[in-house]
């Protein structure tokens, strides 16, 4: 038996149950489920053998294929007669690995075009425009992508003290919406009354982050807000021309 | 040769990635769409029969000068660098994201029968794939989709010219 | 076209850098250098003779396609609306403004153990952060906050959509 060195390929355990399928040449809807458990856990004790790391969903898919095994072996329960058969305890995984399969050859089709750097090239230089105009025109379209911000913080973060690096709550996130839309209204309107901040979509989790804004910027005394007599509008203002 | 066809040739040369046609437009600003297009047309057939070192293909929404495929082991011998090689796990990631996006990533480690963490860090790093937004569902997760590198670097013109694979479509047809 | 022509057309393309001659006879192993200059040479008149918008030109020692040197106002049209990237100095202020504000700036400038002043300012510029308003404290600070547009360029409903540390980690871990 010569699989030892193909241990290593298999990108877990719907590929190694691919694998063992092909290579009995079942028919992947009729698969003989004890004679597969039995390879498969096999090729398990295999891997543990050789000191392989065995992810954990190697052995869930072990106990999946053990549960279809005994309700396989079960006699039909009273009641679901002859006449209707119960569905067959194989079909989800049947299903599981058709997809995965199906996604396989996709990979496996994607790894065939002719790939850039690999089997085709663009310009290598620069183009001499390139160096000479940075280019950088006010309005210009930027190109960046979200997780290059995130991990350009991550980066700062971690050279700072532990204490720093909390956790981004979206709570803050959401105080901070809050407040610059305050401040943007604010410095276009002039003042600003607590409901016409609320606008139409007064939901309770936009109510609460509005109020706690309009108390951080107060706080920052950024804002400074009036009530006109008890129940009245409250109204903001800017506390300094910005 | 026309002014224009010199000009556009020099457009295609000198950007950095495919050119759209609406660029070349905007930057011409007296020429029609649909003149562009046959101009450019004209230039794929010239320079395929002309069957030198470089082509012109329409990739991933534009128009790109490449070499040609055949002559790749030539040009990797100039570069004396390996090609930049896909993992057989960041390849199945990627083919998953590129059928099923947009979509989160507790659906690609369910298709995969394993974790993608890793796989799809690699391809957010390489810019094969981005983060496109959050599922509105409690937790939030966030959903992946493909880039434009991505068309660009597996040649393909755009989303729809990805082979569709029978197994696929049956399985769709399953689920419905 | 003869092969090698091909060939030498397409490393001249790919090439980063100006490719000399010997690099051609490296690459090519089995052709003369004479033999190579003449058909370099014979690529320069090709090129001149069609009039497009590329030409092989000697600079620096090697050879390189460059595009014609009149139709550079064009290309420059081109450049000038071309996507600007952020540099690393801008992208760093950038994201810790976005986790951080509103924020002042010897806070930025504490973050990332440096003065943040111009990278601030290209930001402004840029319209991606924005001054909230000041802080009404002695010496009366700018408070500065992200912008409407960098949701937008950013592909964010708002900015608890932001990808916290914890989702970056969980993606990193499993790479080691």
């Amino acid at each position: 038996m010569g699989y030892e060195i193909k241990l290593d390929i298999f990108e877990g355990p719907l590929d190694l149950l691919l694998y063992l399928i092909r290579k009995n040449e079942i028919d992947i809807y009729n698969i003989p489920i004890a004679l597969i458990t039995e390879q498969y856990l096999s090729y398990l004790d295999m891997m543990r053998s050789l000191n392989l790391d065995l992810a954990g969903e190697y052995l869930v898919l072990a106990s999946t294929l053990i549960h279809i095994k005994s309700k396989l072996l079960l006699p039909p329960a009273e009641g679901e007669g002859e006449e209707e058969e119960g569905e067959d305890p194989r079909a989800e995984l049947v299903q599981q690995l058709l997809e995965y399969q199906a996604f396989k050859e996709a990979a496996l089709s994607l790894g065939e075009r002719p790939l850039l750097e690999r089997d085709v090239f663009t310009r290598g230089a620069a183009s001499e425009e390139e160096q000479t105009t940075a280019g950088e025109a006010d309005d210009a379209l930027i190109e960046v992508d979200i997780f290059e911000l995130v991990t350009a913080f991550r980066r700062i973060i971690a050279g700072l003290d532990r204490k720093e690096d909390l956790e981004i709550d979206t709570e803050k996130m959401s105080l901070a919406d809050r407040i610059n839309e305050i401040m943007e209204r604010l410095s276009e309107e002039g003042q600003i009354t607590f409901s016409d901040l609320l606008g139409d979509r007064a939901d309770r989790r936009r109510i609460i982050y509005t109020f706690l804004a309009i108390l951080e910027l107060m706080k920052l005394r950024m804002v400074r807000a009036y009530q006109s007599g008890p129940f009245g509008a409250i109204r903001l203002f800017p506390a300094v021309e910005g | 040769m026309e002014e224009k066809i010199a000009i556009i040739e020099a457009l295609l040369f000198a950007s950095e990635s495919p050119l759209t046609v609406e660029r070349i437009v905007e930057t011409l600003s007296d020429t029609e769409k649909k003149e562009i297009v046959s101009l450019l047309e004209g230039l794929i057939r010239e320079y395929d029969t002309r069957g030198g070192g470089i082509c012109l293909r329409e990739v991933a929404g534009g128009f790109q000068f490449r070499t040609r495929t055949d002559l790749s082991p030539w040009v990797r011998k100039l570069k004396a660098g390996r090609p930049a090689l896909l993992s057989t796990p960041a390849l199945e990631t990627l083919a998953v994201v590129a059928y099923r996006q947009p979509l989160v990533k507790a659906e690609i480690d369910r298709i995969r029968g394993v974790d993608a963490s890793g796989a799809l860090k690699g391809l957010l790093e390489k810019k094969l794939v981005r983060i496109v937004g959050r599922k509105d569902v409690p937790g939030k997760p966030i959903i992946y989709g493909t880039t434009r590198k991505f068309l660009e670097v597996f040649n393909l013109k755009d989303l729809s010219e990805l082979p569709t694979l029978r197994e696929l479509k049956d399985l769709q047809e399953q689920q419905e």
